[in-house]
């Protein structure tokens, strides 16, 4: 008997509209939707689409923990074997509802699931550690190279293969560590690895340690007296009692504060949020890791134009370099969008 | 995360351990007090403690105004 | 100043030392505090990891420090860092819910991993060292 | 330096009245081995001697040691030199060797430790030492409230006499293989294979205080500076384990005596470098120790003119900092490195697999994932405590089912996760 898959689609490629109708409610409808075709090409009989979810990007982005419970409770009675959501391609709300669904069905059902994403996508990001993601092209015209990889992907999956290497089999690296059995003793490999590396020659280490990249420096700020210079921090400072309940750790959002007529950072209005030093001095006083005191000072004396309206702050402690990049690619985006001259950034 | 700021917009990094901001690849960097209070020192009473915060945010300024090629230290 | 002192949620193993803080907590506890005294200047002066143990093999922890205020010390920081993150990526071992038997063999391999680096910094006092639980043999 | 090893190919065991080898088969006199390893008065009244065959149903644990019968035959000293023979340097002469045989020392020490050898099914495919003919010691203390690090010691001791016994018994067989091993003074080896690049093998070995500790002639390798060592002398057993704990990683004489770097080095040898020296270095618990050895053992490698070194781990966490401390020591003097490690990545391979990291690190082997579940069927025989597997290290409460079948962590079984290399496993990223 073929294996029972569950698809995942959003509204646009179930032909209910685009963005006019992406507050689409999750719904189920029996058998194949859209491109679930070009899966059913690739599953060859071996497994059989026998429903498929439809959902708008913005509901389920506004809707996350509802539709997602939704949509797990729809499936339910299928008793899916494996669970195959997108392609996504670059469009950033279906990758990371795909991600998200992929997450949250491997989690409730423990069946293998599959997505297709382009590598930039921020769903890729989110959940490749949680999911399969194929390497997708950026447009909807990659359909055709995306379906049949999934479908071969998930085939494997089902059918309890071993999964080879990101590059042999055309997912997205998603972090994890496998054994294997190689065909040389690990002494021999790392002797062939080590002439390698003496003779110039290419070689592929078997653990890579991180390495760091550089961005060449911006040209100095000329004109302080009328720039407006924003604060950031990745030492935590929030509002007293943290109202966006950024994690102490591992942070997975940053925060966005606004310090219009705010002169001083006090016990009594600001905290820290980071679990990876002792809180004590900055809870006592915040301006200790975010100086909007000596900033508002500056400011009235001329010395800098303006203070940014808003302070951006995040948790660096365990934050993963995918995360920082994002929360530091989103913030300043925000910044230049709001005619911010520079920044001061400031760590614990 | 200071260097995507960088990419658009000219950042310093005001923090304690010289070498990870170094690692992480901030370019206009100013070392800082401690790791848990990097602009004050409870040590002191409030009024020179916003001196001392007052002397580092304008090294970093003064950073800001500076062109550079290089990650650079910038201790007074 | 040197001011070594010993930090440790091995409550046996304190006793022996001279100068110690106790941490009643989990090994977890111990190393955060350990990083809360690295950030305002202290100096590692043992691994934080000890053995060759997983963390959830290895309830009890202790590191020796030399206790300062100061500029942070680079190789200090990282090592906590490093370790901290170890532990906190792993289920833990609750003290409470050891057996005695196995509670006194980790008490006993602690304080084993930590003698010589006790004795190098002069910590250690005369007293007759820990026992570990007697072989149950079948 | 030239030395011989004289091979007898075991293929079996058997117990019989006259310890000694013909056709494969090597006959062990039980009750005379028996007596040689009571002489002990730190070991209990219950010892036992049993046998393991590769391919049998039989699982061995808690397992201690590994070690390969071995005898010299010729030359000065003795094998296992300052433990259980003089002190007499090593590596030179003519030496038996029992291939295809280890002795195993298994019984209880302190709780956790240990590890578990299956002769067959799927937990056999991971531990080199289902491939060899097995001589159990199932050992005991004289008193259970003994003394640990006496205990230890008689346990290592009782290994290695009989390891030694059984190769002597044989010493006036015909050898089936003998293989000629060189290796030249370092001031020949200077002026030998000008083209090619002269490099060394640093050998770090676990040296963290009891059930952590590993022997050179006898010293006890946390209290040495690094030292320069002939490969020839690891064979003749100058390198002997005292260590106890993470069975997958921690390294049995038996892989010291038949260092697979150290042979693939030596193979390699006048091809595509000139292996000058071994240095030996330690992984010790100070930072101040770990600082002073790193920099030591660099510091002879940049003596000795090395423009690489070969740097293998023992163990995990606190050592990763003295690998890593090694590598980018090494680099900076100019000399290129390649790492041999294993990891912790978790039982989900999600976390983090080393615990300390440099951007040096850029050729890195490993071993594979010693946190790895893996379930091993019961066997028909047991020998030792099957219980142990709920307190080994990589197992855990529960991890014994009624049947007989254990659920582990591979790093409960020895030798799964070598890091001197002596299996094909390692690992990749999904």
């Amino acid at each position: 008997m073929a294996f029972k898959v569950i698809h995942y689609i959003n509204q646009f490629y179930a032909n209910i509209g685009g963005e006019e109708k992406a507050d689409y409610k999750p719904e189920i409808r029996e058998g194949i939707v859209g491109p679930g075709m070009a899966l059913k090409a690739a599953f060859k009989g071996e497994a059989e689409i026998v429903a498929t979810v439809i959902c708008g990007d913005s509901y389920f982005a506004s809707n996350m923990d509802e539709a997602t419970n939704t949509i797990l409770d729809m499936i339910r009675k299928y008793e899916p074997d494996a669970f195959i959501a997108g392609p996504a391609f670059n469009a950033g709300r279906y990758g990371t509802a795909c991600g998200a669904m992929c997450a949250a069905v491997a989690k409730e059902f423990n069946i293998p699931v599959v997505s297709g994403m382009y590598p930039e996508n921020p769903g890729v990001e989110m959940y490749k550690k949680f999911a399969w993601i194929v390497e997708t092209p950026d447009s909807a015209i990659g359909m055709r190279k995306a379906a049949p990889a999934m479908a071969k992907l998930a085939l494997k999956l089902l059918k309890g293969e071993s999964i080879g290497k990101p590059e042999e089999e055309g997912y997205i690296e998603r972090g994890i560590r496998k054994n294997m059995f190689y065909e040389k003793l690990a002494a021999e490999r790392c002797v062939d690895m080590f002439i390698a590396k003496l003779k110039g020659e290419p070689f592929e280490t078997e653990y890579k340690m991180p390495v760091f990249d550089r961005v060449d420096p911006q040209p100095a700020v000329k004109d302080l007296a009328h720039a407006t210079i924003a604060l950031v921090t990745s030492g935590g400072i929030c509002p007293k009692g943290n109202p966006d309940h950024i994690e102490a750790s591992s942070a997975s959002k940053f925060g966005e504060y606004d310090i219009t007529g705010v002169n001083d950072l006090t016990s009594e209005t600001h905290c820290t949020a980071h679990g990876g030093y002792d809180a004590t001095y900055a809870d006592q006083d915040a301006d200790r890791v975010l100086p909007v005191d000596v900033m508002r000072d500056l400011e009235r004396e001329g010395v800098i134009g303006k203070l940014h309206t808003k302070f951006y702050t995040t948790v660096g402690n365990g934050t993963s370099v995918a995360n920082a990049k994002k929360f530091g690619a989103e913030i300043v985006n925000r910044l230049v969008r709001d005619g911010v001259t520079a920044v001061i950034l400031t760590s614990t | 995360m200071v260097k995507e700021i960088e990419r658009k917009l000219p950042v310093v990094h005001m923090c304690t351990i010289v070498p990870i901001s170094q690692t992480v690849g901030a370019n206009r960097i100013v070392p800082t007090i401690a790791i848990p209070h990097p602009l004050g020192d409870p040590t002191k009473t409030p009024e020179e403690e916003k001196i001392l915060r007052r002397k580092l945010v304008e090294r970093a300024l003064k950073a800001l105004q500076t062109d550079i090629t290089e990650q650079t230290v910038f201790t007074e | 100043m040197k001011n070594f002192t010993l930090i440790s949620n091995n409550n046996s193993l304190c006793d022996k030392v001279i100068s110690r803080e106790f941490i009643n907590g989990s090994a977890l506890d111990v190393l955060i505090h350990v990083r809360s005294l690295i950030h305002l200047g202290s100096i590692l002066l043992t691994h934080p990891l000890c053995g060759n143990l997983r963390p959830n093999h290895q309830p009890f922890r202790s590191v020796i420090i030399n206790r300062k205020n100061g500029l942070v010390d680079l190789e200090s920081l990282t090592l906590i860092e490093n370790a901290v993150h170890v532990y906190e990526s792993c289920k833990l071992i609750n003290i409470h819910e050891l057996d005695e038997l196995k509670r006194v063999d980790y008490a006993f391999i602690d304080y084993e991993l930590m003698r010589e680096s006790l004795e190098q910094y002069n910590l250690i006092s005369r007293e007759s060292s820990l026992k570990p639980a007697p072989l149950l043999l079948i | 330096m030239k030395l011989e090893l004289h091979r007898l190919n075991v293929k079996s065991l058997k117990f019989g009245d006259k310890t000694g080898f013909a056709d494969g088969v090597l006959t062990v006199n039980k009750s005379e081995l028996l007596a040689l390893i009571s002489e002990d008065e730190l070991l209990g009244k219950n010892l036992d001697v049993d046998l393991a065959i590769p391919g049998e149903s039989v699982r061995v644990m808690p397992v201690k040691d590994v070690i390969e019968p071995r005898f010299k035959l010729e030359g000065k000293g003795q094998v296992f030199p300052g433990m259980i023979s003089d002190v007499e340097t090593v590596g030179e002469g003519k030496t038996l060797v029992l291939s295809g045989c280890a002795v195993l020392t298994a019984g209880k020490l302190v709780r956790f430790q240990e590890g578990i050898i299956d002769m067959s099914g799927p937990g056999a495919d991971y531990t080199p030492y289902s491939k060899t003919c097995n001589v159990v010691l199932v050992l005991e203390p004289a008193d259970p409230n003994m003394d640990k690090h006496d205990y230890e010691k008689a346990c290592r001791t009782a290994g290695l006499k009989a390891a030694k016994y059984l190769a002597e018994a044989c010493k006036d067989v015909k050898p089936e293989k003998i293989e000629s091993y060189e290796f030249a003074k370092i001031r020949d080896a200077m002026n030998s294979y000008p083209e090619l690049p002269k490099v060394g093998y640093l050998y770090m070995l676990q040296t963290q205080g009891l059930l952590h500790d590993t022997y050179l002639y006898g010293v006890d390798v946390k209290k040495i500076l690094p030292t320069v060592i002939s490969p020839l002398e690891v064979m003749d057993g100058a390198i002997v384990s005292g260590n106890c704990v993470s069975a997958c990683d921690k390294n049995s004489t038996y892989s010291h005596q038949n260092n697979p770097v150290i042979a693939d080095m030596l193979k390699r040898h006048g091809k595509d470098f000139n292996f000058v020296a071994v240095i030996v270095t330690n992984e010790n618990v100070t930072l101040a120790d770990k600082r002073r050895s790193s920099s030591y053992a660099t510091k002879i490698a940049g003596m000795l003119g090395l423009d690489g070194l070969v740097i293998t781990e023992e163990g995990f966490g606190n050592p990763d900092a003295d690998l890593i401390m090694n590598c980018w020591k090494a680099e900076r003097l100019g000399i290129k490195t390649a790492l041999l490690t294993d990891e912790y990545a978790g039982q989900d391979g999600a976390s983090q697999s080393l615990a300390d990291s440099c951007p040096e690190g850029d050729a890195c082997v490993t071993a594979g994932n010693a946190n790895e579940v893996i379930i091993l069927p019961p066997m028909q025989k047991v020998i030792g405590y099957a219980e142990e597997a709920n307190v080994i290290a990589g197992g855990w409460n529960g991890s014994l089912a009624e049947d007989g079948t254990i659920t582990v962590e591979l790093q409960a079984i020895t030798g799964a996760t070598s890091e001197l290399g002596y299996t094909k496993l390692g690992a990749y990223t999904l």
